[in-house]
């Protein structure tokens, strides 16, 4: 492995000075991703910031109006013991225990699996579908921006020179909200998913009056099926509208033929996942 | 300039102290600097559980974790599961169980199984097996460990007043 | 017949190294420190083919921290001869060339150079430093591609054998063997039913969890000290040496605990390049592999083409058949494919049977043994046409087994008849189980079964037992204990000597320490060690008697000796009580044995597994699976049923999801362990077990060895239960969900 | 004298038969005789006076540690079969 120094910031401004200038350097959260692209040379790295020591990115809280803020290096096993997390992101909460094992997840942050920006990221259809904002902050200050157009490319994503993913802000589901994420793996647990699905539904009298769709592992990014969402809007929860939602996933996925699974099979997983997804978000709203 | 770190932590209830470069794993500065070897490596990218140990209450793959970040932190080990010649009661489940062959596992499922029953006194088959998925063994198929976690959790649950 | 009382054999003692394991205070090959220890690391080769043309050094030798570098240029010149450490002859220079590449890379991973630094984070870093230029070669990645006229060669020199007479001409075969029975041809002409089915498997790893380790001291009197993790320290003695071309007595192993090893612990990786770099350097070195290396730089087990067709009457009698095997070797000959010919058909009594089998070499990896090697290839392919044979004729594929199933005296393919085997017993206790007797309800679920063999091996073993003033005794032996054999070994020993297992004191010591000992594989431990020790233990009996003589003032063979105790005349003494009065008798008692035995007792297996399929994902899921095997005599029960759980578990991962993943030009690219998907806990039921006991005449307690059976009926059982669960009959491992999909959407 | 089965890769040299009598004291002594029957057979199986590598010998069954040396009854079965290792 090769040499690299190691920091650890109390403040957010502390970061972004240490970052600015640093082409370098690299934020550590859980480094469950990060260790390994280090160590196995996929990644190069003067710099280790730990970000774990500023406050800000260990925030994890809930406010009934506000939504919830969650910290970019809080790891999986915190949000998925968080009672009011349990209770309002019970999908967050879920996607959280699937990263990883558990060992992983005693480390692994929702933040840094958006950071990683793998198109196979598990927690980040979810958060499309949550409809989470990513709040930055970097030399010039900090910004929002939608999770959905944080990724640009495989390992790639907007942070700028000397900008640091600060927390994620989900907005407080509204009645008739349900999210929920699927992912097809091989093996039952520590897997790479083939194809996922992140969904979500707002119904209100027995119609779907929002819903949002986003898939891993079928594009360069976790990608946003807008269509599919759109398809859903004004129609009444059933398999005819969830067919129609799976149909407009699977066109909307552009996968690649490689050791997890065939483009055809990828395709097809699209469609069966989104349907599943979008039952059991159904099931939960009722 | 490149120069180590000093990290002062405690393993298994006891200060300790280290000098590491910050490339050092934490599963390296156990092994290498503190000579517990116990804590084994197995794929160096947290995929196997070998080296799994407990921080600050959670476990963690130890290859994963930098010895850096280990500073003012609660470490625990295998090494740290026996009290004196008494040994742990999933130690005990594991060796009559016959629930190890090559052994090599061994240290990161105790680990493991020591948190999950801390933290759920008498978990399902199911339950156990989800939370020890982070562990592989490639000897005995699971089955006699998972036997053992389930009779050291009875015979902790019996043990309890 | 009546059931023989033992006091020790078949009862579960808690192993006599299991404080040691369960502490962390067990010292594995990587736990290894010495006062100026040097790491080592290793450069690979990043082609699968390629001729290399030069190497420099000097970077890497320059960089800060750095020792020693060596290449193949630093061994010295290779003698043209064929070496043979246990798993078969082979050219010194390719054993050689697989530690060190010199000429040519053959794989991706086959090792280059390797460095000595003061961390091996320095090493790592200044292997890269090394700067190689290589001319890329064309490769070839299968067995039926290799074996191609045009395809690319891997070895100018390379002739195809054929028992003992070599073929003119350049080939990537090295081996071809025919076995002929009967009239195959006539045979078929006689059948109602024929199958013929082409099948292929991919490769795949044992998978132990410990990575290969070697640290080596080039000592300043010329001798050689090895400290590692293998299945054999005499044939990492014997192999280093000849790499090295050094006598075998200047080399002292010593065997660290191993962390697994499932065959792949067999050959020698990183022991000569590690005593090459102390040589260098005048220091121990000690060097680890990755798990990356371990996946591209060892050995796993071959890939393969098959075709078996089999033919029957209807009433279900088997009366020929025909397989066509090619294995891929790797880089070099060897791919065990001559077990898989004699495995092939081993479980069924057919009279007319021809097989052919092809050792390929292809640019991957030089495999290396793994479970029955050659078997669970073959038996996936026969026991899935046994299935479909048995759905055509109507017959339950138990039923069908049984009807043909070998037994004492049936005669082999390969010539000998079968001496006394458990076949038939086996087959019985699967139709009698709970589990085959109990219904399998639901949608999209599926049982099968398939049975498998494995010949298992005797080699030699060496043994010491050490009688204690106090009764005990120190049980001395060579066999590396990966799995409780210190304890299935002193247990025998127990039972002879009449004292409890708690009184013997098992150590595993180094080759300077104990007689030539074969590998830990074949499943011959518990077999051939044991045996060893029954005979030390039966030599420290007689010898004992002789102490109690002078006591007694009598013969020897008037002194009766049992269950732990001496009788003569009306005196009588405990073991532990003539143990106290040796040194008064005569001095120290020390027996001791050497076998190579015959006798050796195949076992067979049988798997029975229940699945459910999902339609929509094509994933198969093991909702309930036995195991059933024959022991022989379960010397530790525990043991052998973790022995085959752990087969079965290696024999599910194979037959549902590892895989060597290859692109086309030769790079393996799910070198983890998070994309090579061997089971987690969370994959599985509980693998339930039943021992059949057919004792094995050939030992004394009438062990068969069971380490290796085990695995080979799994990827068949899953096939047939796939079938039934989803109406897809699968002809390649893994069964992968997109592999079963596929098959879904094709059918 | 001993009944000697004759590996399918060399019947060529035996004209097709599979089995054949033959006299000798060992293996080393029936390959020779064999020999004399079927000349080619000797260079097939051994080397130097001993098996070929990767060439083992079963003696009514059972494979046989001494090879070459290996005593041979009266009524034995002889085969010459592939060397097995394990995992």
């Amino acid at each position: 492995m090769q040499w690299f120094d190691y920091a650890a910031p109390r403040s957010v401004a502390e970061a972004v000075s240490l970052l600015d200038g640093r082409p370098d350097a690299r934020i550590l959260a859980g480094g469950t991703d990060l260790l390994v692209q280090i160590r196995s040379r996929r990644r190069t790295c003067g710099l280790v910031v730990d970000g774990k020591r500023i406050p800000e990115l260990n925030e994890l809280s809930f406010d009934p109006a506000a939504g919830l803020t969650l910290g970019a290096a809080v790891p999986c096993y915190r949000i998925y013991g968080d009672r009011a997390v349990r209770s309002a992101y019970p999908s967050l909460a879920e996607v959280a225990g699937l990263i990883g094992g558990t060992a992983i997840q005693g480390r692994a942050s929702i933040g840094g699996n958006l950071c990683n920006s793998a198109p196979s990221a598990d927690a980040v259809p979810l958060l499309i579908a949550l409809g989470a904002q990513c709040r930055l902050a970097g030399p010039g200050g900090g910004r929002t921006v939608a999770v959905e157009q944080f990724c640009t490319a495989p390992g790639r994503n907007l942070l700028g020179a000397g900008e640091l993913l600060v927390s994620l802000r989900i907005p407080a589901p509204a009645p008739g909200f349900a999210a929920h994420y699927l992912r097809f793996i091989p093996r039952n647990e520590m897997d790479i998913a083939v194809a996922g699905a992140g969904v979500s539904l707002r119904i209100q009298d027995g119609v779907i009056r929002e819903a949002r769709v986003a898939l891993a592992s079928v594009a360069p990014v976790p990608l946003f099926a807008r269509a599919a969402g759109e398809a859903l809007a004004g129609k009444t929860p059933g398999p005819e509208a969830f067919h129609q939602a799976a149909e407009a996933a699977r066109a909307a996925a552009s996968p690649i033929t490689d050791m997890r699974g065939t483009v055809e099979y990828r395709r097809h997983l699209c469609a069966v996942l989104t349907r599943r997804a979008l039952e059991a978000a159904a099931r939960e709203v009722h | 300039m490149q120069s180590k770190v000093h990290v002062r932590t405690a393993i298994n209830g006891e200060p300790a102290e280290f000098l590491c470069e910050p490339r050092q794993s934490l599963l390296e500065c156990l092994r290498d600097l503190c000579n517990l070897t116990g804590t084994k490596e197995g794929c160096n990218d947290g995929n196997c559980g070998a080296c799994t140990v407990e921080m600050d209450g959670r476990i963690v793959t130890s290859c994963l974790v930098l010895g850096v970040e280990a500073e003012g932190a609660q470490i625990g080990t295998v090494e740290g599961l026996a009290r004196g010649t008494e040994l742990h009661p999933l130690q005990k489940a594991f060796l009559e169980n016959a629930a190890l062959q090559c052994g090599i596992c061994t240290p990161g499922f105790l680990v493991a199984a020591k948190a999950l029953l801390e933290q759920e006194p008498e978990p399902s088959e199911a339950r156990i097996r989800l939370w020890l998925a982070n562990n592989l063994c490639r000897c005995t198929g699971y089955d006699k460990i998972i036997r053992a976690v389930q009779q050291a959790a009875r015979e902790m649950k019996e043990a309890r007043p | 017949m009546t059931k023989t009382e033992y006091q020790v054999v078949g009862t579960r003692p808690v192993r006599h190294d299991g404080a040691d394991k369960v502490t962390g205070r067990a010292l594995y090959g990587a736990d290894f420190q010495m006062a100026g220890l040097l790491h080592g690391a290793i450069l690979r080769s990043p082609h699968a083919h390629a001729r290399i043309v030069r190497i420099d050094t000097a970077k890497a030798l320059a960089y800060p921290g750095v020792k020693a570098v060596v290449t193949a240029a630093d061994f010295p010149p290779a003698p043209d001869k064929l070496v043979d450490f246990g798993e078969g002859a082979t050219p010194l220079a390719y054993v050689r060339g697989n530690v060190l590449a010199s000429g040519k890379v053959l794989y991706r991973g086959h090792a280059v150079a390797g460095v000595a630094a003061t961390s091996a984070h320095i090493a790592e870093e200044a292997a890269q430093l090394i700067e190689v230029e290589y001319e890329p070669l064309p490769c070839v990645l299968t067995a039926p591609e290799a074996m191609q006229p045009d395809a690319p060669i891997l070895h100018d020199g390379l002739r195809t054998a054929e028992l003992g007479e070599k073929a003119q001409g350049r080939s990537n075969i090295s081996e071809h063997f025919r076995h002929i029975l009967g009239d195959s041809k006539k045979g078929f002409a006689e059948t109602d039913v024929v199958i013929e089915r082409e099948f292929s498997t991919a490769t795949v790893h044992q998978g132990y969890i410990e990575p290969h380790n070697a640290t080596a001291l080039w000592n300043n009197d010329g001798r050689v000290h090895i400290w590692c993790s293998t299945q054999g320290s005499f044939v990492v003695r014997d192999a280093t040496a000849c790499v090295l071309d050094i006598a075998q007595s200047r080399i002292r192993v010593t065997p660290m605990e191993i962390g697994g090893g499932f065959g792949g612990k067999i050959p020698v990786y990183l022991e000569p390049v590690a005593a090459l770099l102390s040589r260098k350097t005048g220091r121990p070195v000690k060097i680890l592999m990755t798990r990356k290396d371990v996946f591209e730089g060892t050995g796993p087990t071959p890939g393969s083409y098959i075709r078996v067709k089999i033919g029957a009457t209807s009433d279900g009698k088997l009366v020929a058949a025909e397989a066509y095997l090619a294995y891929e070797a790797g880089a070099y000959p060897g791919a065990m494919v001559g077990p898989g010919g004699m495995c092939v058909f081993a479980a069924y009594d057919i009279p007319n049977v021809t097989i052919d089998g092809f050792d390929v070499v292809v640019n991957k990896p030089s495999t290396a043994a793994y479970r029955a090697p050659g078997a669970t290839n073959a038996a996936f392919a026969t026991e899935t046409v046994i299935d479909e044979l048995a759905e055509q004729l109507g017959i339950d594929p138990v039923e069908i087994r049984l009807r043909n199933a070998a037994k004492e005296g049936t005669r082999r393919a390969d010539g000998p008849k079968f001496k006394r085997i458990g076949c038939v017993e086996v087959l019985e206790a699967v139709r009698g189980s709970e589990h085959y007797q109990s219904p399998l309800e639901g949608p999209n679920r599926g049982r099968g079964v398939a049975v498998g063999f494995w010949f298992n091996v005797g080699l030699p073993s060496s043994c010491t037992i050490n009688v204690n003033a106090d009764g005990t005794v120190n049980l001395v032996e060579g066999s590396t204990d990966i799995g409780g054999t210190r304890t299935s070994v002193a247990m025998q020993a127990a039972e002879v000597l009449g004292i409890p297992v708690e009184d013997v004191h098992p150590s595993v010591v180094d080759t300077d320490s104990v007689g030539f000992t074969a590998v830990t594989g074949g499943s011959r431990v518990t077999f051939s060690t044991g045996m060893a020790a029954c005979e030390a233990a039966g030599d420290v009996i007689r010898q004992m008697k002789e102490r109690a003589a002078k006591l007694w003032e009598t013969v020897p063979d008037k002194v009766e000796a049992g269950r732990g105790s001496f009788r003569c005349n009306g005196h009588s003494a405990t073991f532990k009580e003539l143990a106290a009065k040796v040194g008064e008798t005569g001095g120290p008692v020390v027996g001791r044995a050497t076998v190579n035995p015959r006798g050796v007792g195949g076992s067979f297996s049988a798997a029975i597994a229940d699945v459910e399929v999902d339609p929509e994902t094509g994933k198969t899921t093991v909702l309930r699976f036995t195991s059933i095997q024959d022991a022989g005599k379960a010397i530790h029960p525990s043991y052998v049923e973790g022995q085959m759980q752990g087969g079965s578990v290696q024999g599910i991962g194979w037959g549902l999801n590892e895989e060597y993943y290859m692109s086309r030009d030769g790079m393996m690219m799910n070198s983890s362990l998070l994309d090579y998907r061997m089971p987690t806990s969370l994959d599985l039921p509980m693998i339930e077990t039943i021992i059949v006991e057919v004792p094995n005449p050939g030992h004394p307690f009438g062990v068969r060895g069971v380490g290796e059976a085990n695995i080979v009926p799994p990827p068949a059982a899953l096939a047939n239960a796939i079938y039934r669960a989803a109406g897809v009959r699968m002809r390649r491992l893994p069964m992968s969900p997109p592999a079963v999909m596929e098959a879904i959407w094709s059918k | 004298m001993a009944v000697v089965f004759i590996p399918t890769l060399l019947r060529p040299l035996s004209g097709g038969v599979d089995r054949v009598e033959a006299s000798g004291q060992s293996v080393r002594d029936v390959i020779e005789n064999l020999e004399s029957l079927y000349p080619g057979m000797r260079d097939r199986l051994m080397d130097g006076g001993r098996l070929r590598p990767n060439v083992s010998v079963a003696v009514d069954g059972e494979v046989c540690p001494m090879g070459a040396l290996e005593p041979v009854g009266p009524a034995s079965e002889i085969h010459f079969v592939t060397a097995i290792s394990g995992g």
